[in-house]
């Protein structure tokens, strides 16, 4: 039996309110809310579910059964520079694997983490659709092409002295 | 500067290549040089026209002259004829077998064209933002001419006659589908459009919703009135940014023109369509999955009956085809279903979109008459295998379908010899592997992709599929054994026998084609502790060529674990108990003295 | 109605349209295993998940093997349960359940009965061939139950009790695929989800997943302290069950084995949880009859319908789902408390026995008395006034233990003087039962005429929501009755909407009431046990000689002797507790 | 915007966009102009289509040629993205391949304005439904 209480920022529970609303706190409507959450935060902490859960009137097991099981959802922060390898087929059979083992090297971090500064987080994904290009990363929104492993430190090299550049700024 | 007057493309492609094309090249630049004509006429070579059988093929621009079976010396007289003269050279024009005329212009010439685009039909052509672009191309029409006919059942009869199969995978025939939904009488109804495309390495789906997203509206509207549905609901991966957002671009304009709404062509018809997101689940493809997704749960799939033409999206009535299937109804209609079913084989009719990937030289989207053979698609429309490398196997129907050898590649391609080849139609990936593909490795690929998106409802899914990654895991470490292998084939077979969904029934399909296509690789792996393709980095070793190697420690510097001992100038030695194979001495040596075995 | 006629292993067989296969060949006498499938028909409970694939049969012209459990049967079907594709399939498939299992029946909770365990024997796996990672996920163990998922089968039996049964939204499935497990949310305790310690889970989980913490080792350390007086109190319920445990048919009451049995066990003294039951009705009785007459005179700030107190999963439930109606339940503790706060207080001192030196053992069908008895206001300066709340399960094993031959046992009668009790007071252990015997002593406390009809017949029944109107001589109380948490939540929703007509409430939250609690033998599914325990509930009412329980004599005594009135100033210091509000809090985190 | 209502007027509103009447009220014919289309789909904008389009745009702007410039989906040849059809006035329409920042440049000046083919011409190796 619960009673515990959980704290989060006045304007994070709003805005949660609100995209609830907007969906008319229909339990159906669950995985577009947590679309819209995830779009708003960019991740689904626990407490954004209990939020959601207690809005759109359902439990909370509920809520993390869907968040868990669809991997579009994450509940952990993502990197400023979001590093995600293509493990479609096309990029696959072109080695994209290799990519991966690369990016893991370069970063010192598994598939799913987030480095320590916060900079840098690899995932893999399935097909971007640029299966022309294989093997594909994507950094953020941007889709680098046509990669041989080589290219790995490169690209991480560039990202990180742009990151540098901003934060100076 | 100067202003070309004749373009003369010449065929780059392999088979052309092969005979020799680019001579024809040279033969041209040369005579062309010789004339003084390399200011007036351009020699630019090309990517394959498609017509390897008839090659060399030579194109002239502006007149679109198109001559066949071009031999170096022909170039000469091309010249002197053609481009001095203007006058054609009959005899290397295509002759008609049928009317023996001789065929000069390429643009009426399609016959010769392996692909034929129905469902693609507007994708690349028209600007997918602009409805007017897609009217211009008899677009809406087939909606006004239903909705004017008034009787859903003779439309559904067209849709039935046509015999169009479901696009998805399953080629389960549309009309009837549409009829068994029409059958079951309820306050509403539902037409569902599955846009989950999550087949890794297809992406036709996506294509024909950023190219002509108009065509899957028009063709759910049409549905829609067939079956009694007055909602639409189209079922988009998150991951596709950009079919949404043009997507709901069209919508907009569809309502706009009153293409959506009430009273559609003030025919009493309303019909309108919401858009729902995907959240990276593979097993939403399934109908079932997919409809509780909708309603905001897991995407389980539940045993079927009911179906959704009984119980659907919220309990109601519903129809779920894919984006691929919506795009050929407007055609279907427009054409009508004689013209359709005379595509394709007798069982498979119509076109079928693929998605061309892999080692490859042509990646990309095609769509191909039904009947057609694996080997005019990769050899006449891909181009063939990248790096002029040996062909080893084609895989088709993504993790449900299998890996397809050489022995197939003139099997004309429809859903039934795909199924009994042991693959399958699939949503249309079509991703060539060449010798550097170890096949028990590509079993293993497809194995993770399943256990990493099986739902985990069913046992065998859940705990079955994790089992065969497991065994596959180990026989490419070099740990398998003969039982191993017997058990794989155990193991798939009640899999297949028992899961609960197509998702989990499908899933052994790449071991268990692997295994009876390529069980000498598998004995490799198990007995002789070999990966042929030298893809299994376990399998790998690492040894030093005493003749090769200088002693120049290069390779004993940077290996990171220290395996590699030798005096300076003296052949250095691998202790295999302590190589890791990273590769980092193969790459380091400058003397080829290190080798794989 | 439309019949079909098929063929189950070269045998024909009629049946309705729409049975399944598994129904089928259950009339033909054929027995096809299953583990997810769980169908208690005239209690609503349906889990249907289909995806065990145990059940897998043959059918002639089918591609692949079907579910018995939930393919319907078709004309002209031709169906084999046993062929070679569908055995060597079915014992793959139950291989790698055990793949993923762990091997540790020897020490496990439901060794000897768990549904895994004895399929294994049936379909004689001697040989794991398939092997591979086994699922790891963290052991809980809460005031109730003990949560073990590297157990879990996945057949969504709990989760099914958890949300559609009981609407209490504490389990739920989580992840895919392999790690897919049922799980709270964030995979926190369960003690700081929602759960309402209820303990159905439990009683249909068919192996060690989810299971009861097992107080017999302090029960048995208790009783081997000679520095301890170790009282024992026994709720309705158990009598009509425990016998099952010792092979007797479902039904059976053993109240006379029980008593004797427990005094073989050594308890110094053994009560009975009825006595309490009646002063409870006294209590609660009394507290309706001063709200009925307060709502009479015209008092419109009348806390109207009442609801029962008695179940503690109920009390869970409505303090984390409906603290705004906290205000409206009797203020009576359970049965259980109330024995607790009498015996270490009043039984105590008439015993000489301190406080501290008195231990009191409950048993009962339920997994939320655990916790209950755990609960801060039920300690004085900490010590509980129940120490160990154990299962009929518990009792039974612990019986074993001592080799007991319960069978062969003498009936012996509870000691006194909190032993004695009423019919009404065995009622308790089923739906209705409380309000019935509520409406037994509030009548004629009300109408202060003699009740002719003792059996409210009108307020039985198996019915998920049932309501009756009681003439109580003229003045006409409208009584409403759920079972099953989803009902409980139905009226709730009425009350907060204010479209609620009735006067007083009975809520139990397990399907049946306390006969088919969290904690009693494992019924595996067969609603014909629950019905046979239904029925010896009101046999042993019937049975017994005072019906009503104001006029236990028992009770008339400690009211004169120890607490004055019924809801007078001891009652209310005793007797009477008060709830809290549970609901989540989501704060506003100010920095 | 005026809703369609029948057959009839979709009809003539299909006649009235083929004949290009919209364009040529708006003081242009489309059939003398230069029709380029750039393949804009996932793949074709993740190769720089965009850049591609807005480097065309931005050169024909600066020569004061008269060219219509839109997007289209993707034309199926993934392998040679950015893709680009060129259409001039009377003649069949061309697709380029690779078309990098460069090549779109190159596209102008030379097949445009010169009518040099550049290199990584795709010949289209489909039939349309209208030839079929």
């Amino acid at each position: 039996m619960s009673s515990i209480k959980i704290k989060v920022k006045k304007e994070i529970i709003e805005k949660i309110e609100e995209i609830c609303k907007s969906f008319d706190n229909q339990s159906g409507e669950l995985i577009n809310v947590l679309h819209k959450t995830q779009e708003y935060l960019g991740y689904l902490p626990a407490e954004a579910q209990e939020i959601i859960a207690r809005a759109l009137n359902i439990s909370a097991a509920r809520v993390y059964g869907v968040v868990s099981f669809y991997s579009f959802f994450s509940m952990k922060p993502k990197g400023k520079c979001p590093v995600s390898v293509c493990m479609g087929t096309a990029c696959y059979v072109r080695g994209a694997d290799k990519i991966v083992d690369e990016f893991k090297k370069v970063l010192n971090i598994a598939v799913g983490e987030t480095d320590n500064d916060g900079v840098f987080s690899l995932a893999s994904l399935r097909c971007v659709g640029a299966c022309g290009l294989a093997p594909v990363v994507l950094v953020g929104d941007k889709v680098h092409g046509r990669l041989a492993a080589d290219d790995v430190k490169h690209i991480v090299k560039e990202y990180r002295e742009q990151f540098a550049k901003l934060a100076e700024a | 500067m100067a202003t070309y007057k004749y373009h003369v493309l010449i065929c780059g492609g392999t088979g052309c290549r092969a005979s020799q094309s680019n001579k024809i090249i040279d033969n041209f630049k040369r005579l062309l040089k010789e004339n003084g004509l390399e200011k007036e006429v351009q020699v630019v070579e090309t990517g394959c026209f498609g017509f390897c059988e008839k090659g060399p093929i030579v194109k002239i621009l502006p007149d679109n002259t198109f001559y066949i079976e071009v031999k170096p010396e022909d170039v000469e007289e091309i010249i002197n004829e053609h481009v001095i003269k203007g006058r054609k050279v009959q005899r290397l024009l295509y002759v008609d077998p049928k009317t023996s005329e001789h065929k000069a212009d390429s643009k009426h010439m399609g016959f010769y064209k392996k692909q034929l685009r129905i469902a693609l039909r507007n994708a690349g052509f028209i600007n997918p933002e602009n409805i007017d672009e897609y009217i211009a191309r008899d677009g809406y029409k087939a909606l006004a001419t239903v909705l004017e006919q008034n009787d859903p059942q003779a439309t559904i009869d067209i849709i039935k006659k046509s015999g169009l199969r479901g696009r998805g995978g399953g080629g389960f025939p549309t009309g009837l589908k549409w009829e068994i939904a029409s059958k079951n009488a309820a306050d509403q109804k539902y037409m569902i459009c599955n846009a989950d495309e999550g087949d890794p390495g297809a992406f036709m789906d996506r294509s024909i919703l950023e190219g002509d997203p108009h065509s899957v509206i028009e063709a759910m509207a049409i549905g829609g009135f067939c079956i009694g549905a007055t909602k639409g609901l189209i079922y988009i991966r998150a991951e596709y940014p950009l079919a949404i957002e043009r997507l709901k671009v069209a919508i907009g304009q569809a309502r706009e023109y009153g293409l959506l709404g009430k009273n559609i062509f003030e025919s009493g018809f309303d019909f309108d369509i919401d858009i729902r997101y995907g959240a990276g689940a593979f097993v939403c493809g399934e109908e079932t999955a997919l409809i509780h997704s909708m309603e905001g749960f897991r995407g389980e799939p539940t045993f079927k009956p009911p179906f959704p033409a009984q119980e659907g999206y919220l309990k109601k009535p519903s129809n779920v085809n894919n984006v691929e299937t919506f795009a050929n109804i407007p055609v279907i209609i427009n054409k009508g279903w004689e013209w359709f079913s005379s595509i394709g084989t007798e069982k498979s009719k119509g076109t079928k979109v693929f998605a061309l990937a892999g080692q490859i030289n042509n990646v990309g989207l095609i769509e191909v008459p039904m009947g057609i053979t694996l080997r005019e698609v990769i050899y006449e429309i891909g181009g063939g295998i990248k790096n002029g490398k040996k062909f080893k196997a084609v895989q088709t129907g993504g993790p449900s379908g299998g890996c397809l050898t050489e022995k197939f590649l003139d099997t004309p391609i429809d859903y039934d010899n795909l199924l009994a080849a042991g693959s399958m139609m699939g949503s249309g990936g079509m991703i060539i592997m060449d010798e550097t593909s170890c096949m028990v490795s590509v079993a293993k690929f497809y194995l993770e992709f399943t256990v990493e998106e099986s739902c985990g409802k069913c046992t065998p899914c859940r705990i079955g599929n994790k089992r065969l990654y497991e065994t596959l895991e180990k026989i490419t470490n070099g740990n398998g054994t003969l039982e191993d292998l017997d058990l794989l084939r155990n193991l798939s077979t009640v899999i297949k026998d028992t899961a609960l969904c197509g998702l989990g029934q499908t899933s052994p399909n790449p071991v268990l084609s692997t295994i009876d296509n390529f069980y000498d690789e598998y004995l490799a792996h198990v007995v002789d502790k070999k990966c042929p393709a030298g893809q299994c980095k376990a399998l790998k070793r690492y040894v030093i060529d005493p003749d090769n190697c200088i002693g120049c420690t290069a390779c004993a510097r940077a290996c990171p674990v220290g395996a590699i001992k030798g005096e300076k100038k003296l052949p250095h030695e691998i202790t295999q108990s302590l190589c890791i194979k990273c590769g980092t001495c193969y790459e380091k040596c400058k003397f080829n003295a290190i080798k794989i075995q | 109605m439309e019949t079909i006629k098929l063929t189950i292993d070269n045998k024909s067989v009629e049946v309705v349209k729409g049975t399944t296969i598994l129904s089928a060949a259950h009339k033909l006498g054929i027995s096809i295993p299953t583990l997810c499938h769980l169908k208690m028909h005239d209690l609503n409970i349906h889990n249907k998940p289909g995806s065990c694939r145990i059940c897998i049969v043959e059918i002639e012209g089918r591609r692949n093997l079907a579910p018995a459990c939930v393919t319907e049967c078709a004309e002209g079907m031709i169906v084999q349960t046993s062929s070679v594709r569908v055995i060597n399939a079915r014992r793959t498939v139950l291989e790698l359940i055990l793949s993923d299992h762990p091997a540790d029946c020897l020490t496990c909770a439901k060794s000897g009965n768990c549904e895994l365990q004895n399929l294994a024997v049936r379909l004689g796996i001697r040989e794991l061939h398939y092997n591979g990672e086994k699922s790891n996920y963290q052991l809980e163990v809460s005031a109730s139950i003990v949560r073990d998922m590297n157990k879990c089968i996945m057949c969504r039996r709990c989760e099914t009790m958890c949300n559609e049964f009981q609407t209490v939204g504490a389990l739920y499935a989580i992840e895919r695929g392999f790690p897919a497990v049922v799980s709270t949310a964030f995979n926190q305790t369960l003690k700081e989800s929602p759960c309402t310690f209820c303990g159905q889970c439990v009683a249909v989980c068919p192996v060690g997943a989810l299971t009861e913490v097992d107080f017999t080792p302090k029960v048995i350390r208790a009783l081997a302290d000679k520095k301890k007086t170790v009282v024992v109190q026994v709720a309705p319920a158990v009598r009509v069950a425990l016998g099952e445990e010792f092979g007797m048919e479902p039904g059976t009451i053993v109240t006379g084995k029980l008593t004797t049995a427990l005094k073989n066990l050594g308890f110094d003294y053994v009560f009975d949880t009825d006595w309490s039951a009646d002063l409870t009705i006294m209590e609660e009785g009394t507290e309706l009859i001063g709200r009925i007459t307060k709502y009479l005179n015209g008092d419109k700030d009348v806390k109207l319908p009442l609801l029962t107190s008695c179940c503690p999963a109920w009390v869970n439930f409505f303090e984390y789902n409906f603290p705004e109606l906290k205000e409206i339940p009797s203020t009576a503790k359970s049965p259980q408390q109330m024995f607790g706060a009498i015996a270490k207080s009043y039984f105590a001192d008439k015993i000489n026995v301190k406080r501290e030196d008195m231990i009191v053992v409950s048993v009962m069908p339920c997994l939320a008395k655990k916790y209950e008895c755990a609960r801060d206001e039920f300690k004085v300066n900490d010590n509980p006034d129940v120490d160990y709340s154990i299962t009929t399960r518990e009792l039974a094993h612990l019986i074993k233990l001592v080799n007991i031959d319960f069978n062969s046992l003498e009936e012996t009668p509870f000691d006194s003087p909190l032993g004695e009790s009423t019919g009404a007071a065995v009622i308790f252990g089923t739906t209705g039962g409380v309000i019935e015997a509520a409406c037994r002593t509030a009548y004629e406390l009300i109408t202060k005429k003699k009740l002719e009809r003792i059996d409210f017949t009108e307020l039985r029944g198996i019915k998920g929501i049932r309501s009756a109107t009681i003439d109580f001589d003229g003045l006409k109380l409208n009584i409403g009755i759920a079972h099953g948490l989803s009902n409980a939540r139905t009226l709730l929703e009425q009350i907060k909407n204010g479209v609620c007509e009735f006067h007083a409430i009975e809520v139990m939250a397990c399907p049946g009431g306390c006969i088919n609690g969290g904690g009693q033998p494992l019924h595996h599914g067969n609603t014909d046990i629950v019905e046979a325990r239904w029925d010896a509930i009101y046999e042993a009412d019937r049975n017994m000689p005072i019906r009503k329980s104001h006029e236990n004599p028992s009770i008339q005594k400690i009211y004169k002797e120890f607490l004055g009135a019924p809801c007078g100033h001891k009652s209310h210091e005793l007797l009477h507790t008060h709830y809290f509000d549970k609901k989540l809090v989501v704060e506003v985190d100010l920095d | 915007m005026e809703k369609i209502k029948s057959l009839a007027d979709l009809k003539k509103k299909r006649e009235d966009l083929q004949s290009g009447i919209k364009l040529r009220e708006q003081g242009d014919n489309i059939e003398e102009m230069i029709q380029v289309k750039v393949a804009m789909a996932t793949c074709g904008i993740a190769s720089g289509a965009k850049q591609v389009m807005d480097i065309l745009i931005n050169e024909l702007n600066k020569r004061n040629i008269p060219a219509v410039v839109t997007q289209t989906g993707c034309m199926g040849y993934c392998y040679a993205e950015p893709t680009v059809e060129v259409k001039k006035p009377g003649q069949e329409p061309i697709v380029f391949g690779y078309v990098t920042p460069e090549k779109a440049e190159e596209l102008v000046t030379k097949y445009i304005i010169n009518n040099e083919i550049l290199e990584g011409v795709i010949p289209v190796n489909y039939e349309s439904i209208e030839d079929k």
